[in-house]
């Protein structure tokens, strides 16, 4: 355990050192929200009701953009050969890697999702249950991006075919995640059932992910 | 590990049963046009049920398809059978076909039903998504150079997302009803009578025998195509002997 | 302890880099690896410290108490550092002093003379001193097998002369070494083999 | 028109479409399958032996490929 928490904490080091990281997925983020009701035309009304669908949207495509980054910095410089020959299994590593990747982007993202929400006229009581369903919701994203930037490790346009490969994946904890959010809003559907469906999601990417991680980067590490 | 006797094995296997397919598939094929063209009309959308006689085994195959390329691709990943990844590599753009030909066939369908291309009903919607998923793995087969590696990433990428099919499928299916308007009729399958049933499962059984012969040949093909590739590289080895003043053997 | 390695097979794209490959290494005794450039040294050396899977054959340690696994009981230096550029010298060695785990960083620091560049980060080293960090994790977690793949490129004839001592210290103290190396290191090895074409793979 | 009723036009397309694709995947394969057929049987002219039936060499059967593919 001392291990895990010791790669964490380096990771978390490293991204802290590497701000441009986390810099440009919340710049992304920002202006992917800024430029749609731009395009979309200055109808508060309408903007209301698209909040929580965009904000979800433009968080995972924020998250994508930093995803790769978890293995592709130590695969490059060779440390990742090093840890495989630690204490931790593969399947370890890649969930303590995927913790700091949420911690140092996913929260982060999570915390400027209010403030973005103010640009799109959100439902004052749908701040807090946005917050909440992010805060769930990005493990899933972390984890189940892991393994894209696993499986296209070492492949020169990685980043796009990243994001062809893991934005099916992210469907369901999109549709969950804005219909809990939109439930307390005005939609039919129940807050709780969606609420613990996407909770379900991301305990399930948290368990299962690294496995499906740990067995592509056996592969790259050939 | 039957490692050598395996290819050519298959290859003589698939040479006896494709004439037999490929005349099962033929008959078929004209048994189902015919029924389908003597089908009576449906009650409700008139002819157009005849879309369906091909839309519904197309989607039909690219589920299928999808879970042979699982089913291989664990083949290949747990057993490391070799013509499991022959099989999954060749079985992919044919799915892409047949979830391409679902999609517009569907939509093709719902412009009489309901006045528009696309609707984003459930089914429809979900085949998007497989049809995103086959795009994925083509993807990556094309992305790495080294067969074997691109083989196994590949198989890792298609469990993963065979695993998610039920998952997208139940959250699209939720998310259909949530945005459910009222006006829009559900696609409701027209009544199954016996008249329309059978033309369905001819042409059904029709394009599963075409599969089988396409899916077959395609793995002959990319066999061939690694033997090819091995020779060539025993021309490079050869020609680098020459070079390096080694006795030519 | 005993490394084990009997009839080993790699096959790489389609060429078979050598076939039933088997030898034996005691605690204390070093093996060189030699052959041109792609004859395998790389990949054999790969294959022992189990990154990369064989196609037949099995490689296994005895004589080791918790049964680990060899990933564990070795280091493996290969042509890449494993320094992270954006933590300084003392920061890369604390973390594999407490992941690999070690036991401490100074003798690490002081035989590889890095001590008072401790506070530099690793990105602004030349190249020999980043792969002198590099090595410096042999010494940070004290560990049986030692893989080395061309581990003097870029070190100067100093560095190279004391990364020989050490070597040879690891050798003495009961350790084992198995380098694939153009340059001579300055050590001699006890064991060698030649992979490749000039052999003939068909020992 | 052909007594299918308003909507013929979507009839045909379909099945056009549908015949379109499944006949450009048929002649696609058979295509596909002739040139690796005909590169086959060039290498082999060229004295480029399948089974290498020369002693010792550290050729590749080209079968091996796909124990190279085990891995």
């Amino acid at each position: 355990m001392k291990e895990f928490m010791s790669l964490v904490r380096r990771d978390l080091l490293l991204s802290w050192r590497e701000g441009g990281a986390i810099g440009t997925a919340l710049g992304f983020y920002l202006i992917v929200v800024a430029i749609l009701p731009l395009g979309l035309g200055p109808d508060l009304n309408l903007l209301s009701r698209i909040a929580p669908g965009v904000l979800w949207v433009a968080l995972l495509l924020a998250a994508l953009l930093s995803v790769d980054r978890i293995f592709h910095n130590d695969y490059e410089d060779g440390t990742l050969e090093a840890l495989a020959l630690g204490p931790l299994p593969l399947e370890a590593i890649t969930a303590a890697k995927c913790l700091a990747h949420w911690i140092s982007t996913g929260i982060p993202l999570t915390l400027t999702a209010p403030v973005l929400g103010l640009l799109l006229n959100l439902d004052a009581q749908a701040f807090a249950v946005l917050v909440l369903t992010m805060l769930v919701g990005t493990p899933a994203v972390s984890f189940i991006g892991a393994i894209g930037a696993a499986l296209t490790l070492g492949l020169r346009r990685g980043g796009l075919l990243l994001s062809l490969l893991v934005l099916p994946l992210y469907i369901p904890i999109l549709i969950f995640g804005v219909s809990s959010v939109s439930a307390v809003i005005s939609g039919p559907s129940s807050f709780t059932a969606s609420f613990l469906i996407l909770c379900a999601l991301s305990m399930a990417s948290i368990v299962l992910a690294p496995l499906a991680c740990a067995a592509a980067l056996k592969l790259n590490l050939q | 590990m039957q490692k050598y006797a395996n290819p050519t094995r298959f290859m003589k296997i698939a040479d006896a049963v494709l004439p037999w397919l490929t005349t099962a598939t033929v008959i078929l094929f004209v048994a189902g046009l015919y029924l389908t063209s003597v089908a009576p009309p449906d009650y409700e959308q008139g002819h157009t049920v005849k879309i369906m006689f091909i839309h519904v085994p197309s989607a039909w195959l690219a589920m299928m398809c999808y879970t042979i390329i699982a089913a291989s691709s664990v083949g290949s990943l747990i057993w490391r059978h070799p013509l499991a990844d022959v099989s999954a590599k060749t079985a992919v753009p044919i799915g892409v076909a047949f979830t391409f030909l679902a999609l517009v066939t569907g939509s093709l369908w719902g412009k009489p039903m309901w006045g528009t291309y696309w609707v984003w009903d459930a089914r429809l919607t979900s085949v998007l998504v497989l049809f995103f998923l086959y795009l994925g793995l083509m993807a990556l087969w094309q992305a790495i150079e080294d067969p074997s590696r691109a083989g196994r990433s590949a198989a890792i990428l298609a469990i993963v997302g065979f695993v998610n099919v039920p998952i997208i499928k139940f959250s699209v299916d939720w998310w259909s009803t949530l945005h459910q308007p009222a006006s829009v009729v559900k696609m409701s399958g027209p009544a199954i009578h016996s008249s329309i049933l059978i033309p369905l499962l001819v042409m059904a059984a029709a394009f599963t025998c075409l599969f089988f012969v396409l899916h077959l040949r395609a793995m002959q093909n990319e066999i061939l195509r690694r033997r090819v590739m091995a020779m060539r590289l025993l021309q490079v080895e050869r020609a680098a002997n020459v070079e390096a003043g080694a006795p030519a053997e | 302890m005993h490394l084990i390695v009997e009839n080993l097979t790699c096959v790489r794209g389609g060429r078979t880099l050598f076939a039933d490959l088997s030898f034996r290494l005691a605690s204390g005794e070093s093996l060189r690896l030699q052959g041109p450039n792609g004859s395998g040294k790389t990949s054999l050396l790969r294959i022992l410290a189990g990154f990369l899977e064989l196609d037949s054959g099995t490689v296994r340690v005895d004589g080791v108490e918790n049964d680990a696994d060899i990933g564990e009981q070795c280091h493996y230096v290969g042509h890449l550092n494993g320094v992270k550029s954006t933590l300084t010298v003392g920061e890369n060695l604390e973390f594999w002093c407490s992941y690999l785990p070690g036991t401490e960083i100074n003798t690490a620091l002081d035989r590889f003379a890095l001590g008072d560049l401790q506070d530099i980060p690793a990105g602004m080293l030349s190249a020999g001193q980043r792969r002198r960090l590099g090595l410096a994790r042999l010494l940070v977690a004290d560990r049986p097998i030692w893989f080395l793949d061309e581990p003097t490129v870029s070190l100067d004839t100093g560095s190279c002369r004391i990364f020989a001592e050490l070597v040879e210290a690891h050798i003495g103290a009961g350790g084992m070494v198995i380098a694939a190396t153009h340059v001579p290191l300055g050590v001699e090895f006890q064991k060698s083999i030649t992979l490749g074409k000039m052999a003939g793979a068909d020992q | 028109m052909f007594g299918l009723g308003p909507h013929y036009g979507f009839i045909f397309a379909s099945y056009a479409i549908v015949a379109f694709v499944l006949a450009g995947m048929i002649v696609w394969i058979a295509w596909d399958g002739r040139t690796q057929r005909r590169l086959l049987a060039e290498l082999e002219a060229q004295g480029v032996t399948r089974r290498s039936k020369r002693h010792g060499s550290a050729s590749a059967d080209p079968d091996a490929v796909f124990s190279g593919s085990d891995k």
